[in-house]
């Protein structure tokens, strides 16, 4: 979530459009040619099978802790062994047919169980601040890059006050001083708000050139009024961005979330999240690697499952499926 | 041509300055006048040409009178109504009543919409029926324009340059206007599409009686279409006149330069080949006898 | 010029002026009595009136605002009597937990951030830039797709895992660094820079794999251009293609992420700094964070958008002075 | 001096004058005023710098709780009614700066705890010496009215009531001199005077802290403080994880590093014979508990405070909190270390690890046999969340829903002490400020005078007019032994009441460099001025 | 006079398809004399623009050529890429269609036109290479040519740009200059001006040149030899008088005929494509 151009950089890249504006369009690529297209590509496919699994699991996370036979909350102490602080017993974190991914150190809970329900936390806070942060990026964008002048003026004095803003510090600052109730529902919330002008601000630029083009001048001529030049002619061009952008936002926020609880201020304790259990796994990754290692590993194949379909995506949308 | 004489379209002393620059709270507000005090007629069933070199302001004239923006100054009369006064209803007639053409074929068409979409959007969006169903009634117009009306569902880009301007003039018929603003609509097409396109544009004015504000900058295309050309520079325009008049006796120097300058092919090889061709024909047509 | 640069700087008073009143409401309305946290353990209700007295918080919310802004410009005393204590401007409060006024505090602080920092955005940029180029020029070759590699993952690490993984393998398990505490490079540069190797690579890789991504696409899109094919058709080695015509261009829209990226990053790489026990910007922030020292987190929160601001604003600047068609103050 | 000593040495190995010890901690210290600072971090760093008229026996004394003259050439000398204790002060002593320190300065001293904003510390010499309502320390309100200095080495402190510990007032951290009119505003930081052997000699907020030797130290006048090493660093601002590191690995300087308690995690790993034999354990001063609020429903029922007790499965608190090296559970309020305790279990189970059915007993008398839930206020730390998780795990079994409320370490201490905002119950830790008693131990947490809208250390918000009597009558014992005993009874007559659940006791285990010697930890407060290295020239 | 400056045979230039290589130009012959002049004509896409990349040997990516090119009597398609480079700038130099897009915004004019000059001439100091920078705006009669060596592409007009695009190719005195649509973003009287300067330049140099339109009327006023292209294929080819008088090919016909001209009769046009026009 590091692409800030600035002002300039946009106004360039207007004077860059322009000049590539004469090359005529590529069709846009057909819904099966793109489907047929990504299903070839063996990475794309692999990061998708990972995330609906993870989906999977974050959904069906009950039916499958009865099958796995432990609860994420249920303590077992005969796992773990008190004379050693708690350290689980058997090899690679008492890995074995009764806890299938070991168990946490000092309350010997099942991690296989966490984890699943951790991908519940993760891919709720993950999607719902991705969902939120794009309409709000799309529609202040697209107000922002339309009309241009006084709103477009406020709006981006509002992402530049935002984006300068250390979000991190911040976030921690404000969800450390407010109440843990709804936590869920905080972070989402922090998140989106500083979130949303990373698209917007891709989303004002392509408007600002999308309208110089003379469709929307056309849809002006034909009597088209602001609201349905912006939604009916804009929008469905700005489409692929958008699902590339979001795509590649889900992943930002995945870590976001698991910063956050890293840093103590994510979700509130008995629920495990991936960023949670990494936390707690710090003090052990010496003498119970496995402890780290799982969140860990999920948490960076999630990341980059979701890295990588967007990146494909967005390259498919580039191409036109043409090149996979 | 003549059958509806009188004055369609009437603007007087336009001007248009833009803003350069500027913006924040120090911004020096300098103004590019880009319409330096135009004054022109469309008359009924006319085309009026507008030529001059890039920049001149020919687009933003012909933006000044389809609404597209705001004067600076001067009146533009349409059909005996003030155009920069109509609201609501009345604008909505208007843009029925004026249609622009523009030069890009593919900018000018959303990359995304459909053919259907995009000739039925002008009644959709001033909210008007369309009679006899979307799809039967863009098969029709596509006829017109000379495209398969099998191809409604295509988008722009599966087009021709040539084809897809169709569309767009498709598009501009669609409302049955009462003026077209043709843009540089032909271009940035081959000369033989461009060819194909005039045609069309001039079988279509005959048919439905429109009038035509045509701009180019080509001078051999403007002299095939136009009943009147009106020559721009530097914002203004410097001369008006009938076509054989400005082509044959051009008063002004800037026209003399402009029409000096135009590459041409010369003379005697075109005499010479007109003899040669007819000199074939006549062979060939000896040989079917035979 | 001049009138670009008014303007600019118009525009980051704006956004600066928002800055600091919306922390100022934020930490106005979240925070707990800081009262309650100068009077301590055992406390009376009376001895916190006196506190609140003293440190002007009982007035109404605007001129406390007024109070701070001044600060800002002219310095301010806290308290009264004897026990006043003067913080001199630019005042951006006073922590009453340290004792100490915040501007000093991070005036400390600000050299290891800036070691982090600059170490980092060099590392960062050497290797983006490096690593986009050479992917670019091979696109679609092996190279291409292993740096494609290396960069996806790069990105997909979550920081604070990576310190961690760096540190067991490096520090504990193989032992070839010690751990990272700051020595200042006059003492022992050797262990100077043993010392920020780490803290440099993890904040490293994940803003060069996004360099890289960058540099390639731009390298990619600057090598179509037409002027590319008219410094080939010049005769011009590839070299010379690459560098002077393809890379040059595709660097500035980098320039203006970097601007961004290295300023935020002066401001504070709070979990790294945290993970390595570096006692930079970030590392302040986050002590007071658990301290819940309110003005050195608003001290920090406003130095953070000032720089990411004037970054801003330099890159502008540079920008003018990178590209020969932005030409401010001159219509173009 | 020193020469090369036995390197494989144990901690039994004596130290030699001479080197720096460093210590390597998370945290930085609260204030280097000792006015306002008052938590065992700081107050062990205080000893090296600060010196008042009594003070706490070295660790390694016979009974290191004693206390023992400092700056005072006796304890002090209580008049017939208890209300006037006098001091005299001995000779040589001297600020570093060369100034002697005379009565004038120890009262100046003394009186700064008086000022609202300084003094923040410890609440003691405020709650026993009299003063006037208006007071506001020397710099508001000068001389203090209720200390005497009727010559240079003679101090008289008047008393609001007789106060027999009073010796162990002026051994907290804010009974030292200061120079008359000195430590005001932010003075105070920019010259730290000290009267102990080491004086700061850099100071870096949040990263370092350096002390070298207080040249005018004189270790005739002070029969405590060895002061072996040259110096000292503090450094600041250290991972927990990687302090443990750096000791285990014990590279460098950190052969002479010492640090506060391992962590869990670390204790697998100190197994080997080298390490075991570094290894140093402390017994906990300190009593990890949950409070329960006898002001809400269903808590204001004492079978519901009973039934909590029994249910709760202290062994797994006890993992949770380290497993039973670091932790021992606990079933009193007075910790095993501290004087006064009393050892009894009211609410015992096989093994620690609950009774469910005997809790759900007491529950049916009272109709909750279906359970009910509550909100249990916790600090956003770690270990308590793990704690707090046990606890809610094992009342699950008694159909008690448990709902964790995580509040920032921050502000923790003071929404649980607003009774207004605290919730239904809180886990937190009491320790006594002097560990020779318990006087500071049990009485703060049930005292129903004591509650107050702020600050307030009854969190059972229990008020019994029995309980406050007992309190009375037991502190107007001068018999400091007969009153210790008397507390430890108290105890349990408290908990027949249940205000609270103990949960565990949680002992430190610390790991020395290898060079150091004289380390005596404790979880409350270690003695650093007895503490030296082996052999200055290692490191 | 006679002497055959290039000579191309049978130039096939072929992109990969997802149905095989697709050839965009097909097996072309062209013959240019010595200081003689050829205009490639044709519609969008015929493949005039690929036939001259060709010859430069600079075809995009995925590009493949065959068939042999002779430069002088050498074979450019045998020639290593080093080799090819010296050609490049130094004996062939190019202009191209869109002068603004076709010089590098970050640099000024005159270090673009002193760079090709510096990249053939061994050891030549800066000032040396800026002076024959000066000395090639001024044979454009791009006037203070010493102060706006030092200027941006964008700060000169269009037909400037043009002029400083035919600057650079001169420079080095080049035998042979492609001018791949040189005046299509210009207006025309700046195309005829441009049109002028390579006809001046080449009565100076005695450069041959190939121009590449698809304007008919601007080939009849500068070429010799016409080549006539359609979807790749050579349609026709032969003196600018023969293919103006005497079109052989229908498409050629066809071609000659859709032109406007300026001075034609006012009546339907004539396409190419012959479709009907209901
Ligand atoms: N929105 C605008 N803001 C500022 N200047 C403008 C704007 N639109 C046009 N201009 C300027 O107004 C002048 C006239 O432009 P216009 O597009 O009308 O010219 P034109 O004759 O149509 O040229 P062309 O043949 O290139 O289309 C130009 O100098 C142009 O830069
Ligand atoms: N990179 C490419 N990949 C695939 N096909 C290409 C590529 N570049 C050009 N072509 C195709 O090669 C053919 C010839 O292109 P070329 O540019 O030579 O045409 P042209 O005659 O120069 O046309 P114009 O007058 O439009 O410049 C076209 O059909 C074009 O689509
Ligand atoms: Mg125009
Ligand atoms: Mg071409």
């Amino acid at each position: 979530m590091t692409f800030t151009p600035t002002e300039l950089e946009v106004e360039g890249a207007q004077g860059g459009e322009a000049a590539r504006d004469n090359a005529p369009p590529s069709p846009p690529a057909s819904g099966r040619r793109l489907a047929r297209a990504f299903l070839k590509d063996r990475a794309a496919l692999a990061c998708s099978v990972y995330i609906l699994l993870v989906l999977l699991m974050a959904l069906a996370a009950p039916l499958i802790v009865k099958l796995s036979g432990w609860g994420p909350y249920e303590f077992d102490q005969s796992a773990v062994d008190p004379d050693m602080a708690g350290l689980p017993l058997g090899a690679a974190g008492g890995m074995g047919a009764e806890h299938w991914f070991g168990v946490e150190p000092g309350s010997g809970r099942d991690i296989f169980a966490r984890i699943v329900y951790g991908a519940r936390v993760s891919m709720t806070i993950a999607l719902s601040a991705t969902v939120l942060t794009s309409v709000l990026g799309v529609v202040f964008g697209l107000t922002a890059g339309y009309f241009g002048g006084k709103v477009d003026m406020v709006v981006s004095r509002v992402m530049e006050f935002l984006m300068a803003f250390p979000a991190l510090i911040f976030m921690i600052a404000v969800l450390s001083a407010l109440p843990a109730e709804n936590r869920q529902f905080l972070l989402v919330g922090v998140i989106s708000f500083f979130g949303w002008p990373y698209l917007a601000r891709i989303v004002r630029g392509q408007t600002m050139s999308l309208k110089e083009r003379e469709f929307v001048e056309a849809a002006k001529a034909s009597g088209a009024s602001s609201g349905q030049i912006i939604f009916k002619e804009i929008l469905p061009n700005l489409a692929s961005t958008i699902i590339v952008m979001t795509t590649l936002a889900v992943p930002g926020y995945v870590g976001t979330e698991a910063g956050l609880s890293f840093l103590g201020v994510g979700v509130v304790p008995p629920t495990p999240s991936w960023g949670q259990m990494i936390a707690s796994s710090v003090p052990w990754y010496a003498v119970d690697p496995a402890y780290f290692l799982i969140p860990g590993a999920c948490l960076f194949l999630l990341v980059l499952s979701f890295t990588v379909l967007g990146d494909r995506i967005r390259r498919l949308a580039e191409t036109g499926g043409a090149r996979a | 041509m003549t059958d509806a004489p009188g004055t369609l379209l009437r603007a007087r002393n336009l001007v248009k300055e833009f803003d350069v620059r500027g913006g924040g709270l120090f911004g020096r507000s300098a103004r590019l006048r880009a319409v330096d005090d135009v004054s022109l007629d469309v008359r009924r069933g006319e085309t009026l040409a507008l030529v001059g070199e890039s920049g001149c302001g020919k687009s933003t004239t012909a933006r000044l009178i389809a609404r597209l923006v705001d004067t600076t100054a001067g009146t533009i009369e349409f059909d005996g109504r003030e155009v920069q006064a109509l609201t609501g209803k009345d604008l909505h007639a208007f843009r029925s009543e004026v249609q622009v053409v523009f030069q890009d074929p593919y900018s000018s068409l959303n990359p995304k919409h459909t053919v259907e979409r995009i000739v039925t959007a002008p009644l959709v969006y001033q909210r008007r029926p369309i009679p006899g169903g979307a799809r039967a009634y863009t098969g029709a117009l596509m006829e017109r324009v000379g495209l398969d009306p099998d191809h409604s569902t295509r988008f722009p880009a599966q087009f021709s340059g040539g084809q897809a301007q169709r569309i767009g003039i498709a598009r501009a018929l669609a409302v049955a206007p009462k003026m077209i603003i043709a843009d540089e609509a032909v271009s940035a097409l081959d000369v033989s599409v461009q060819a194909q396109v005039i045609n069309l544009l001039r079988r279509l004015q005959d048919e439905e009686g429109f009038s035509c504000l045509f701009i180019a900058h080509d001078l051999a295309v403007v002299r095939q279409i136009a009943t009147r050309v009106a020559v721009m520079n530097g914002g203004r325009i410097v001369e008006t006149g009938d076509r054989d008049q400005v082509f044959d006796t051009p008063k002004d120097p800037y026209t003399r330069k402009l029409l000096a300058a135009v590459p041409r092919i010369r003379p005697e090889w075109d005499a010479a080949r007109r003899r040669n061709e007819a000199a074939r024909r006549a062979r060939e047509q000896e040989d079917a006898q035979r | 010029m001049i009138r670009f640069l008014l303007n600019r700087v118009a525009g980051m008073v704006v956004v600066l002026f928002l800055v600091c009143l919306f922390t100022f409401v934020i930490f106005f309305v979240l925070s707990p009595d800081p009262a309650v946290q100068v009077c301590g353990k055992n406390c009376t209700t009376e001895a916190i009136d006196q506190i609140r007295a003293n440190l002007g918080l009982d007035r109404p919310f605007w001129t406390q605002f007024w109070t701070f802004l001044s600060g800002l410009f002219a310095g301010r005393t806290y308290g009264t009597g004897a026990n006043a204590v003067e913080c001199a401007a630019p005042c951006l409060g006073y922590s009453f937990q340290s004792s100490q006024p915040v501007t000093d505090m991070i005036v400390q602080r600000l050299p290891v951030s800036a070691t982090v920092a600059i170490g980092a955005a060099v590392l960062w940029l050497l290797a983006g830039v490096t690593a986009g180029l050479v992917s670019a020029v091979r696109e679609g070759r092996f190279a291409d797709r292993f740096i494609a590699g290396l960069t996806l993952t790069g990105m997909s690490i979550p920081n604070y895992v990576l310190a961690l993984a760096l540190q067991f393998l490096l520090v504990v398990t193989l032992r070839w660094l010690p751990f990272p505490h700051a020595v200042p490079f006059g003492e022992d540069p050797v262990q100077w820079f043993m010392n920020f190797l780490m803290p440099w690579i993890v904040l490293a890789i994940g803003a060069a794999a996004v360099y890289t991504r960058l540099t390639r696409a731009n390298v990619i899109e600057t090598l179509q251009e037409n002027y590319v094919r008219t410094a080939r058709a010049k005769g011009l080695g590839p070299g010379l293609v690459w560098r002077r015509h393809a890379l040059r261009p595709a660097l500035t829209p980098i320039v203006t992420i970097f601007g961004m990226d290295f300023a935020s990053l002066l401001g504070g790489a709070l979990i790294t700094e945290t993970v390595f026990g570096l006692n930079g910007i970030g590392k302040l922030a986050a002590d007071s964070i658990t301290k819940n020292d309110q003005p050195v987190i608003m001290g920090v929160t406003l130095l953070a958008a000032f720089l990411v601001v004037v970054g801003n604003m330099v890159v502008d600047l540079l920008y003018t002075a990178i590209d020969p068609r932005v030409r401010v103050g001159s219509a173009t | 001096t020193g020469g090369p000593s036995d390197s494989t040495g144990g901690a039994g190995d004596d130290p030699v004058a001479g080197g720096t010890v460093h210590m390597l901690q998370n945290a930085d210290f609260s204030y280097l005023d000792p006015a306002r600072g008052f938590d065992g971090g700081v107050n062990a760093f205080y000893r090296l710098i600060y010196r008042g008229l009594t003070m706490q026996a070295a660790g390694d004394a016979e009974d290191p709780n004693a206390i023992v003259p400092d700056l005072a050439e006796s304890l002090g000398t209580a008049s017939e009614d208890g209300l006037t204790w006098t001091y005299t002060l001995k000779d040589g002593l001297k600020f570093d700066n060369g100034d002697p320190i005379t009565a004038a300065e120890v009262e100046f001293g003394i009186s700064r705890a008086w000022d609202p904003e300084i003094g923040i510390g410890s609440p003691w010499l405020k709650q026993t010496v009299d003063a006037p309502e208006d007071y506001a320390g020397p710099y508001q309100s000068g001389d203090h009215p209720g200390i005497e200095t009727p010559d240079e080495h003679t101090i008289v402190f008047h008393l609001i009531e007789p106060f027999p510990e009073f010796d162990n007032v002026l051994a907290q951290p804010n009974a030292v001199p200061f120079p008359v009119g000195s430590g005001a505003g932010d003075e105070f930081i920019n010259d730290v005077i000290a009267s102990g052997p080491y004086t700061l000699d850099t100071y870096t907020p949040g990263s370092l802290i350096k002390l070298v030797r207080n040249e005018h130290w004189d270790a005739d006048t002070d029969d405590v403080r060895k002061a072996y090493p040259d110096a000292w660093e503090f450094e600041i601002g250290l991972e927990a994880a990687t302090i443990d590191e750096r000791l285990l690995a014990g590279q460098g300087t950190d052969v002479n590093a010492i640090a506060g308690k391992i962590q869990a995690a670390t204790l697998p790993r100190v197994q080997t014979p080298e390490l075991q034999d570094r290894l140093i354990a402390s017994p906990a001063f300190c009593t990890t508990y949950m409070g329960m609020n006898t002001t809400k429903a269903p808590f204001d029922q004492v079978e519901v405070r009973q039934a909590v007790n029994y249910a709760l499965d202290r062994a797994s608190i006890q993992t949770a909190s380290g497993g039973t090296q670091l932790a021992d559970p606990a079933t009193t309020i007075i910790p095993t270390a501290v004087s006064g305790h009393k050892d009894f279990d009211l609410y015992p189970s096989e093994d620690y690890a609950g009774d469910p059915a005997k809790a759900l007993e007491l529950l049916a008398e009272v109709g909750l046999e279906d359970g009910f839930s509550f909100v249990l206020d916790i600090r956003a730390q770690p270990s308590m969340q793990a704690q707090a998780e046990a606890v809610q795990e094992a009342l699950k079994a008694i159909n008690v829903e448990v709902e964790l409320n995580v509040i920032d370490t921050s502000t923790y201490y003071e929404t649980i002490g607003t009774p207004s905002q605290q919730s239904d119950a809180a886990i937190t830790g009491w320790c006594p400020d002097w560990a020779s008693s318990a006087s500071t131990m049990v009485p703060p947490l049930v005292d129903g005078r004591l509650i107050t809208e702020k600050g307030n250390t009854n969190l059972a918000q229990l008020d019994d007019a029995a309980v406050n009597a007992r309190i009375d009558e037991i502190k107007a014992i001068a018999d400091l032994a007969e009153a210790n005993v008397q507390w430890g009874e108290f105890d349990e007559e408290v908990m027949a009441l249940a205000p609270m659940a103990p949960l565990v006791l949680e002992k430190g285990l610390f790991l020395p460099g290898a060079n150091i010697a004289g380390y005596h930890p404790s979880t409350s407060m270690t003695d650093l001025a007895i503490i030296g290295l082996k052999d200055p020239s290692q490191g | 006079m006679s002497e055959a400056l290039l000579r191309v045979r049978g130039l096939t230039v072929a992109f990969p398809t997802a149905s095989g290589p697709g050839e965009v130009v097909k097996a072309l012959d062209l013959d240019l004399d010595r200081g003689g002049s050829l205009g490639i004509v044709g519609e969008s896409g015929s493949g005039k623009s690929m036939t001259s990349l060709a010859i430069m040997g600079l075809l995009p990516k995925g590009a493949t050529r065959s068939g042999s090119i002779e430069f002088a009597g050498t074979e450019l398609t045998a020639l290593r890429e080093r080799a090819m480079r010296a050609v490049r700038g130094d004996r062939i130099a190019m202009v191209f269609q869109d002068p603004l897009s076709s010089l590098n915004p970050y640099y000024t004019v005159g270090t673009q036109i002193a760079e090709a000059y510096q990249a053939h001439r061994r050891g030549v100091t800066r000032r040396q290479a800026r002076r024959v920078a000066i000395a090639a705006m001024e044979r454009v009669h791009i006037e203070d040519a010493a102060r706006r060596v030092d200027h941006y592409p964008h700060q000169f007009s269009g037909g400037m740009r043009q002029r400083v695009m035919i600057a650079m190719t001169l420079s080095m005195e080049p035998e042979l200059i492609i001018a791949d649509e040189p005046t299509t973003a210009l207006d025309v009287t700046v195309q005829a001006q441009i049109l002028d300067l390579l006809a001046e330049i080449r009565a100076d140099t005695g450069a041959g040149l190939i121009l590449i339109t698809h304007d008919l009327a601007v080939v009849s006023e500068v070429a010799d030899r016409i080549v006539v292209m359609r979807d790749g294929d050579l349609v026709e080819s032969g003196t600018a008088e023969r293919i103006f008088t005497d079109p052989r090919e229908p498409y050629t016909r066809m071609l000659l005929e859709a032109v406007p001209r300026i001075d034609d009769e006012i009546g339907l046009l004539r396409t190419t494509a012959g479709e009907a026009e209901s």
